[in-house]
């Protein structure tokens, strides 16, 4: 019988070593896995590359692991935020390299690696910034920009209800990058606030099936 | 100097709601986009997606209701309308990079008599690079329509005839609403559609970094 | 008050006309919309473009629809089947163009063409038949083939529920092509069991939003 | 000559079902590699996927319980498991082409030496070339097993040192279970891993269109 229930968030972060790149789910604090980050700062890895949409607010969650100092680099599309001080005061003092990437091309290329396609032309971006020194190409007319895929070691995501094959639902808008990191990483561990029996998730609402879900944790308590 | 009165931000938001149509797809970026949400028909079905995964939002909740797992792209609570869906980041971006979101409200830093549009960075030393999806709204809208001041707090045009700042994307706008005016970019260039009472055309060109015209 | 239900397959299918490309959803049957099908026969556009997993079994459905001569050229994964005699009769005499493309390929070209992209590499069908004549790339040690977007007027598909903003439910794996073909189509007629009031579809559960929906039509007595 | 049996198309499948792990993520070919899920334990939990939408396939459903809408690849008539799910066939495909799916068993028409495989088409005049899901099982799957005959039906070697017929994919192929042996496709060459009872190497050899190695 297998089962994917892991006991608690520490144990789940055994596998976690220096130097892996981490895919961490949520928008904002919606969909964010608060109790795996806190474990993830309490297995102090060093030398991480994070991919999260956003760099952490206040004082919690993401916004303490970078504090933490565990971060190298994080990939994401909007790290200013009113309450980003912990990252912002990191990155003027030169504390942690920065990739800022359109949230749509970050999407598209988790969804690349994930899927197993090579590279994506992708019409964001083009004749910006942040397309500088990437290579272009002309298609029917529309200029696109060569992305290539974000593949990542572990990817640490809050879903809403998971069994013990891994199958997951999600909550609202706390879905946001849920299901496309859970498919672009080796290993994904999802929080979820309740362990059903195999069985009890309808198979028409599984949003995202066991296969790209390595670990589950139970949070007592949690929404 | 002749005598006008500059509309509010809710009067400019009350002129793009009234040119969104029945059944159509819209986003509206943060900030003050986001208020057009308050002057839409009451009894029009209209539908607001929001990048972050919502489809068929409703209006913000009473503070007893609010989500935490219920915000909008700018991190407001919202509710959700019947018929109102939930789905992920890739299916969301589907919707707007695949062309299938017919119009983006988006505020702007300046905005090219081309279309070109600078909304995301002010590049000054000690700014912090942050996009979110405002990119990928610009050249995946089927229209973008642009709400912002006609003129900076110094007085500087917004409307260019080339950007000054960093570009979010090349020949997107469609239209403009100003304090002043709602500007059409057109293939013959920018096309005065409306202006506020009293203002005249040489006093709104006089405002403007790139030539006018009238329809 | 917007309204996407239809009231006959009929009316659907008035926009259609010559030469349109037309999304077929279905895997063998199981998903095929065999009512759209028939009106799509009915109405007798010409030189049409279908795009579908197969092409054909026995004489309903899409068979019917390759003998109805209304059919240029198809594009699929897998034509030949056991009872796909009316596409192989067609195939042989020269009376039908063919298209064969991996069936992971056609999905994932639909999906960049319902997203946005300009195009993709993937590894399937490196150093084969199917890749002959494509551009290629190595990337990362790995050998891949350059593809381009499939996009389409049309997409007719087979939901199970639908509401009157076009969302849609599906029945297990009759799922298949339906939600990424209306995705990559303009203008997507779903045919669905069941019409049922806005609001009684869980948000969590709709599996196809509205915004890729255009007309829903109701075909009663069907499972 | 010396007195052995050839594997029957079961006792092959027999052979390849016991090499699967508990928890692996496994797609079955059509034809003869799907009857390899008729010899999988019943007390492992082994995760059948299906390319047209289907995770933890069960077993055939009675007559009476036949559903059109649940089907496998080769359009059989199928069950589902309690844990199992749908999804729609880019996501499937993501689990292919992403590597996720652990294993997949194929038929082959020919392996060649360094595990390129031809098994979707015989390129003849009047063949009509069909493809399905093979190519993108190929390069896709973690490991591939292919099952096959030895031979053809008229003798001939069907594991070659080149494909004469159309690739599917290249060196993807880790192991081949034929009606004589088990080879093993490795850095090295093709290592015999097992053979049936009674047959001698170099009388395996001889029906080899390569050159085999002894572990």
């Amino acid at each position: 019988m297998l089962n994917k229930v892991t006991e608690s968030a520490i144990d789940a972060m055994s596998h976690i070593n220096d130097g892996a790149t981490i895919l961490i789910g949520g928008f904002g604090l919606a969909g964010q896995p608060a109790e795996l980050i806190d474990a993830l700062i309490e297995r102090n890895a060093k030398d991480l590359t994070i991919v999260s949409n956003n760099a952490g607010n206040g004082e919690t969650g993401l916004a303490l692991l970078l504090k933490s100092g565990c971060v190298r680099k994080i990939i994401c599309s909007f790290p200013r935020q009113h309450d980003s001080y912990i990252f912002d005061d990191l990155y003027r003092s030169g504390k942690i390299e920065l990739e800022v990437v359109p949230q749509g091309t970050l999407a598209a290329r988790m969804q690349a690696g994930g899927s197993g396609l090579g590279a994506i032309y992708t019409p964001t971006a083009y004749g910006t910034l942040l397309a500088e020194g990437k290579e272009t190409r002309t298609i029917d007319g529309v200029n696109y920009v060569l992305e290539y895929p974000i593949k990542a070691d572990f990817a640490l995501i809050k879903a809403f209800q998971g069994d013990r094959w891994g199958n997951l639902t999600y909550r609202k808008a706390a879905r946001n990058f849920g299901p496309i990191m859970a498919a672009a990483s080796k290993h994904t561990i999802a929080q979820v606030s309740e362990v059903v029996e195999l069985g009890a998730l309808d198979p028409e609402h599984i949003i995202t099936p066991g296969i790209f879900v390595h670990e589950v944790v139970c949070i007592e308590g949690d929404k | 100097m002749s005598n006008y009165t500059p509309r509010s931000v809710d009067e400019i938001a009350k002129c793009v709601a009234q040119d969104i149509e029945e059944g159509m797809y819209v986003n509206l970026g943060i900030g003050q986009p986001t208020k057009v949400a308050d002057f839409l028909p009451k009894d029009k079905d209209i539908f607001l997606h929001s990048e972050n995964g919502v489809l068929g939002m409703g209006p913000a909740p009473e503070e007893a209701d609010r989500d935490g797992d219920l915000i909008n792209a700018g991190k407001q609570y919202i509710t959700l309308l019947k018929g109102g869906s939930y789905f992920h980041h890739g299916d969301s971006f589907a919707m707007i990079r695949g062309g299938h979101i017919d119009l983006c409200v988006l505020g702007a830093f300046e905005v090219a008599k081309n279309g070109d549009i600078a909304n995301w960075f002010l590049g000054r030393p000690k700014d912090i690079p942050a996009v979110g999806g405002a990119m990928d709204l610009a050249v995946g809208a089927k229209k973008v329509y642009v709400i912002m001041d006609h003129v900076s707090k110094n007085g500087e045009p917004k409307i260019v005839e080339s950007l000054n700042l960093p570009i979010t994307g090349e020949k997107c706008v469609n239209r403009i609403y100003t304090d002043l005016a709602v500007i059409d970019i057109t293939e013959q260039g920018l096309v005065v559609r409306e202006m506020v009472d009293g203002l005249t055309f040489d006093e709104l060109q006089s405002k403007t970094g790139a030539t006018l015209r009238q329809p």
